[in-house]
């Protein structure tokens, strides 16, 4: 119950930490599925209808409901300690987010259990994703689902942004942030950009299944193209949504355990700002193959490679903060200096695309799909892996077994080169990307063998991180603030775990480093910018989880509401809407209640914190 | 989010709704959707824009728009938005009373605009123009209603806004509240600025 | 930087070397690494240079990363805190300017192929038209100044432009000839797309629908066969000739009508489903089972009659989701054998030689 | 939340009175506007339409620039990030608008 109700930041972290492990698993799954059956020529594992369920819920549920979740864990714990605050802006907003991002993704993994489950691949183009050429549920799921739970995470980044402009402790000025901070800004700010579009664009996909709109018929004047341009609009900020915190995470990471401050730290800024800019800029390189014509091809071409230059910035700044430090092998750095190399390798892949008349021969292929395993797999999950492993202790107050995290990263690199690698040169020599199966003899057969059994070792790497994860849990909570030893920034001076209120006094931050800076000069914990005093802290609420159950009920009841149940209750209910009315009635009236219900929060008192932090 | 319990009440400040960390925050935050809200109405724009020409076997922009209608509901919204103004002035200046009124007369315009539209509606619909008509007629609909329902929003939302001034009080806690509704509702205000250029005087255009 | 100018340059050969491996794998009527026509040759140019670009910043990454992980790891016993560097303006200026340069070199020859793949050749009296369907799940092509309408074999006369106009039927598609030109969606009214194609030699190429569209997207295939000249005329010739006649029992000739043509044409009108006309010499039934692997082997009929009987009784077996009805009770043994061997036999005089039979 | 009060000092700050005026003198600016823009369509046929088009849009403009820096305060101090997030979101919706304008026919 209490994990309902929450609404403290550190508690909504590990929700986002545990549904995404959920759907990063699903999606695991589906993705193993997918490479068991291309393990051989002609294979019939699973038939033409169901794979194409597979990569289509494998993308969407990976880039949605896996990936995301848990960078907005690693935010939603990790970015109010960095700045100082003893809450995010909005506590109650965040569960808000939390618990529709969590029912979206719970009623579009339903699919599989109603048994019409999405099939027009996770960039759901038309007219294939129409009530034509798709007419089961399962477009029907990806829309309502998507658009609930992207509802959550808009409100998520609108909650970042503010926290990060409003709530920073005393002196810790923008140029003094951390860099995952400024990345979760930056990323934040494309969120809010960037997930409008897509919510419009689902909203006409859903019209037009539901109500007879005509956005993409063709035969009444609609476009087919539109729905293309719309979903990239968004598509390919959401990619960089998805790397820059891992940029932020390996910059925290890879300072932190070379001991050395981050080389070139402004330019670092200006490049991830750069970049999120940039990134609206170029969403038809998606596109060169539809026709739009050479000047928009070489425009959109000249505008993707331009990233190339900001993101080689970090690259560099990162390599040279190690050059001249003192690197430390933990397994967090092993993750997060191996992001190096292999994320460059998906980079230029990513320029080697740009070049549209090169990606007439590259789009659509698995050189494309290799592409983004190796900035997705070997850059954002690598990312976030350095993350976890970095961040576990501070978020715990346990540390993850290093031998066996060595282990875990070998396998799992390793397994990842051999999968996605062998991919680049499958789609040279003409294999397309979303085939369920292939004709022998074309020199695909051995290559996807090889791709297969990658796969399978990356799984068991999964695996072994959840045996460290179980073993871990089982040891004693004994860390001190700062377990490395080597903390940079504000969140290693408060103990493992964090205390409810984070500061029992609100730091004043001198520098960049603020906690590297204190520590150079010889002081064992940060100065403090208010005297101890009583703490007010927001109190747990249900309304959040009640509005998104409301959203999930009504999403089911606009889905079903032409269905014919054969039973005249129920297809009462749907067909008049009421289900729908009910479940916004829900949301709604939970929405009056918060609007009209003043809630003053509670109070600790200093003598209640100094028992806590003893505790602690 | 509530108000610092101890706050006292002696001296009204300057800018009320930003007195407050929690105010500043719903301010700000306010502002930021509101950016995300450009998008989402950029987005509809741009439908609105590669398809206001397919208009398949139903009636033209130019057939059905009627420019008396449109410039009743665009004054209607202009001077709603100024009563929001005035509002927000009554507010500075602890003004309970003024304040209410000009939110009530906002909102009065605001069902006003909404009855307008409604008839508007019911007479294209009469005209053979129904959302499925046409590529052009779908994405009409979805954006002159997408911001319908923003008034339609905004209206219930400054409504309980009203009742709750009434009941507790303009304080440091409701302040920021109808601070960021006046915010809102010139939104949707600049919002119509676009829709009746870009759909009904572009269209009569042709 | 001098030294690592350096090893970059030792190194050069070695990629080299391994870009003629790469080139050598691969089919060579398949491979975009085995170019067999212009567009595809320039293609081919344009991702050499783009691998030789990207390998240079990779390899720098890499020896970077590996020279900084051996020499500054922490040892043991290794306490001191090493100086804390703010950045260095030169350097950073340096890989600004560096990658930027790189691009230019990249972007200059994207930017001219750009335009020079968009040219339409449409106008050109030398060049043969070709109109482009995409169906679920095959391809129509249709002759517009020859009037000849078919579907799954493209043949077109070597050293020749092609124009195609790219439509689609239903679902998006793309048209894709990886040895000889990049591919190209085929979309609804209003945004039909333009390319063209030009194969060097004669020859065999397959090709694929890039476009995910649908359950049998990955069986979607269809073959360009580039033939010389004179084979051209001879097949346009025999294409725009009355079809060949159904001989033998007459019930059968009636069910073949009745069944058949209702969806298909055995002469040159459009028609529902995938044009008949010289069936026996095509390369694949229904696009995807192979009559034969490559162009050295020859079309045997047997293989054909099999591939056919198989089709027509459980199309959806073999191609799911396809809109072909299955045959399998409708069609007596007797009428559906007639069927089979007619369409077999159906073979075109001026494609013999090609196909080898 | 805290009940650590970060707020700036208001009563140190000046009163400014803020005047009914300049607000109405924006609303008959943002009058005027719709009526040349109406006015004009109004009369369509004696003016270009090319040239109409491209008048209604900088009245629009021109008005929405008025009602946000008077009404929604946007000239005020302290909006910086709003007008850097209002600007973000009228630039991807500007793009999107090119977008639509330009590459969905072709
Ligand atoms: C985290 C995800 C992520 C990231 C970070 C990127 C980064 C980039 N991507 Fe990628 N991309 C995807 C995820 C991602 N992409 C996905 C999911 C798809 C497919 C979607 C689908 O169709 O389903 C895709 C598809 C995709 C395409 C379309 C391909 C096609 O369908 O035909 C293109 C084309 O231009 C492209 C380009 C780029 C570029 C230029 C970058 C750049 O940002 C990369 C920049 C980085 C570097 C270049 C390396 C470091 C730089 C240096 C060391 C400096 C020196 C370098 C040079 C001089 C080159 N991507
Ligand atoms: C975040 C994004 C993300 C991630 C992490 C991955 C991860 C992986 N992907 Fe992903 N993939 C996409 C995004 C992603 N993918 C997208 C967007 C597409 C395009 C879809 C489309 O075409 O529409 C795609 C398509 C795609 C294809 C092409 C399909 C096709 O075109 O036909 C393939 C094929 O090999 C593939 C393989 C893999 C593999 C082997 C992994 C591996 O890295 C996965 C490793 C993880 C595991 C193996 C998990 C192990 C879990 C367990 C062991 C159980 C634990 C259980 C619980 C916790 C409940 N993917
Ligand atoms: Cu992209």
């Amino acid at each position: 119950m209490d994990w309902l109700t929450t609404v403290d930041h550190k508690k909504i972290g590990i929700l986002y930490l545990l549904a995404g492990a959920l759907f990063f698993g699903i999606g695991g799954i589906e993705a193993i599925l997918i490479r068991i059956q291309l393990i051989k020529p002609m294979n019939d594992f699973v038939d033409a209808q169901t794979f194409n369920e597979l990569i289509t819920m494998h993308g969407t549920t990976m880039i949605f409901l896996g990936a995301m979740p848990i960078i907005l864990a690693l935010m939603n714990v990790i970015v109010p300690l960095q700045i100082g605050a003893r809450d995010v802006a909005f506590p109650f907003l965040n569960a808000l987010g939390f618990w529709t991002f969590f029912f979206g993704g719970i009623l579009l993994n339903l699919s599989w259990l109603i048994g019409s489950v999405p099939d027009a691949g996770w960039t759901s183009y038309l007219p294939l994703a129409s009530v034509d050429y798709s007419n089961s549920h399962g477009v029907d799921f990806y829309t309502i689902g998507l658009q609930i739970s992207g509802l959550g995470t808009l409100i998520g980044g609108i909650n970042f942004l503010a926290t990060i402009i409003n709530m920073r402790a005393p002196g810790m000025s923008f140029m003094r942030m951390p860099m995952f901070t400024w990345a979760s800004f930056i990323t934040s700010a494309l969120i809010l950009f960037a997930f409008p579009a897509v919510t419009v664009g689902l909203i006409l996909l859903m019209f037009d299944r539901l109500f007879g709109g005509n956005f993409f018929y063709v035969p009444n004047g609609g476009n087919v193209v539109l729905w293309q341009h719309i979903f990239w609009i968004f598509g390919h900020p959401e990619v960089y949504i998805l790397i820059l915190p891992a940029f932020g995470i390996i910059s925290d990471v890879v300072s932190t355990f070379s001991r050395k401050r981050l080389f070139g730290y402004s330019s670092m800024v200006f490049a991830t700002v750069l970049i999120g800019f940039l990134g609206f800029m170029v969403w038809a390189h998606h596109m060169f193959a539809v026709g739009l014509g050479p000047v928009a091809n070489a425009l959109f071409s000249i505008a993707t490679m331009l990233i190339a230059v900001p993101t080689g910035i970090k690259i560099f700044n990162w390599l040279f903060t190690m050059w001249g430090g003192s690197i430390q092998f933990t397994a967090a750095n092993m993750y997060a200096i191996s992001f190096i190399p292999t994320f460059v390798m998906g980079g230029v892949t990513g320029v080697m695309l740009a070049s549209a008349p090169a990606d007439f021969q590259f789009h659509d292929t698995y050189f494309v799909v290799a592409h983004f395993h190796y900035t997705i797999v070997g850059g954002l999950v690598l990312g976030l892996f350095a993350g976890l492993h970095y961040w576990w202790p501070k978020m715990f107050g346990r540390m993850l077994n290093e031998p066996l995290g060595k282990v875990t990263f070998w396998l799992f690199w390793i397994g990842f080169q051999l999968t996605f690698f062998i991919q680049h040169f499958l789609g040279l020599l003409g294999m397309q990307r979303r085939v369920f199966t292939y004709l022998p003899n074309q020199g695909f057969d051995k290559m996807n063998l090889v791709s297969t059994i990658g796969a399978i070792m990356m799984g068991v790497g999964v695996i072994l991180f959840l045996v460290n994860v179980v073993i871990t849990s089982t040891k004693p909570k004994n860390l001190g603030n700062d377990p490395w030893g080597d903390g940079r920034t504000l969140e290693w001076t408060i103990p493992s775990p964090v205390p409810e209120y984070n500061f029992k006094q609100t730091p004043l931050v001198r520098g960049y480093d603020a906690w590297w800076k204190e520590k150079m000069e010889g002081n064992t914990e940060m100065p403090a910018a208010e005297p101890v005093g009583s703490i007010h802290m927001p109190s747990p609420s249900i309304l959040p989880f009640m509005m998104s159950v409301g959203l999930f009920v009504a999403g089911f009841g606009f889905m079903f509401a032409k269905d014919d149940f054969g039973n005249t209750a129920l297809n009462f209910l749907f067909g008049n809407h009421l289900i729908a009315a009910f479940g916004l009635l829900i949301t709604f009236g939970c929405m009056f209640l918060r609007s009209v219900k003043d809630d003053h929060g509670y109070h600790i008192e200093p003598e209640e914190l100094e028992q806590k932090g003893v505790k602690a | 989010m509530s108000a610092p319990a101890h706050h006292v009440d002696d001296q009204w400040p300057h800018e009320p709704e930003k007195a407050t960390l929690e105010g500043r925050n719903k301010v700000i935050g306010f502002w930021l959707f509101l950016g995300g809200e450009a998008v989402l109405f950029g987005t509809l724009f741009a439908t609105f824009l590669a398809l206001r020409n397919q208009i398949g076997d139903g009636p033209s922009a130019a057939e059905l728009f009627k420019l008396p209608m449109i410039a009743t509901v665009t004054a209607i919204l202009l001077v709603s938005s100024l009563t929001s103004v005035f509002a927000i002035q009554a507010m500075h200046r602890k003004e309970v009373k003024a304040m209410l009124n000009w939110l009530i007369v906002t909102v009065i315009l605001g069902f006003c605009f909404l009855g307008m539209e409604i008839y508007e509606f019911v007479e294209y619909v009469h005209e053979g123009h129904t959302f499925t008509t046409s590529a052009f007629s779908s994405s009409f609909y979805t954006l002159v209603g997408f911001h319908g329902a923003h008034v339609a929003f905004g209206v219930a939302w400054i409504s309980i806004l009203i009742a709750q001034v009434r009941k507790k009080g303009l304080n440091l806690v409701t302040a920021p509240k109808v601070y960021v509704s006046a915010i809102y509702w010139h939104f949707i205000d600049v919002v119509w600025v676009f829709i009746f250029t870009v759909v009904y005087l572009m269209g009569k255009v042709g | 930087m001098m030294k690592r100018w350096h090893a970059v340059k030792r190194l050069l050969p070695l990629f080299a070397g391994l870009v003629l491996l790469l080139s050598a794998c691969g089919r060579s009527d398949l491979s975009t690494l085995n170019p067999q026509g212009p567009v595809a040759d320039k293609q081919f140019d344009l991702m050499l240079l783009a691998i030789t670009i990207m390998t240079i910043v990779v390899v720098a990454v890499f020896g970077i990363a590996i020279y900084v992980v051996i020499r500054y790891r922490r040892r043991p016993g290794q306490e001191e805190i090493p100086k804390q560097i703010e950045g260095n303006h030169k350097l950073e200026v340096i890989w600004t300017v560096i990658p930027i340069l790189l691009l230019i070199i990249l972007a200059v020859p994207t930017v001219k192929y750009v335009f020079a793949f968009a040219e339409d050749y449409s106008g050109d009296p030398d060049a043969v038209n070709v109109k482009v369907t995409g169906h679920q799940f095959w391809w129509e092509f249709e002759y517009t100044d020859l009037g000849i309408n078919t579907a799954h074999d493209l043949v077109i006369p070597k050293g020749k432009k092609i124009a195609i106009e790219l439509r689609t039927a239903d679902v998006l598609h793309s048209f894709w000839v990886p040895a000889i030109a990049g591919k190209m969606d085929t979309n609804p009214q209003g945004n039909v797309n333009k390319m063209f194609i030009e194969a060097y030699e004669a020859g065999l190429y397959r090709g694929k629908c890039a476009e995910f569209c649908g359950q049998s997207h990955a069986l979607m295939e269809f073959k360009v066969k580039s033939v010389s000249e004179e084979t051209f005329k001879a097949w346009v010739a025999e294409m725009k000739a009355e079809p060949k006649a159904f001989e033998g029992d007459l019930k059968v000739a009636e069910s073949f009508k009745q069944n058949c043509l209702t969806c298909h044409a055995i002469d040159n009108a459009p028609a529902l489903g995938p044009n008949l006309k010289g069936f026996g010499s095509r390369e694949a039934v229904a696009g995807i089972m192979l009559n034969r692997e490559t162009a050295d082997e020859p079309i045997e009929q047997a293989v054909v009659e099999e591939h056919l009987r198989q089709w027509i009784t459980e199309p959806q077996k073999v191609k799911p989701g396809n809109t072909m009805p299955a045959f399998k009770e409708q069609l007596s043994e007797e009428e559906l054998d007639g069927i089979v061997k007619y369409l077999a036999e159906y073979k075109l005089e001026s494609l013999k030689e090609f196909n080898k039979q | 939340m805290t009940a650590h009060d970060m707020a700036p000092d208001n009563s140190k700050r000046r009163h400014r009175h803020e005047g009914k005026q300049k607000h109405i003198i924006a609303f008959i600016f943002s009058i005027v506007l719709t009526l040349i823009a109406f006015v004009t369509v109004a009369s369509v046929g004696e003016v270009n339409p090319t040239f109409t088009v491209i008048l209604l849009l900088v009245m629009a403009v021109l008005q929405v620039v008025i009602q946000m820096s008077y009404w929604m305060h946007m000239k005020d101090k302290g909006h910086v990030l709003p007008i850097v997030f209002m600007i973000g979101g009228v630039i991807i919706a500007f793009t999107a608008i090119v977008m639509s304008v330009y590459w969905v026919w072709w």
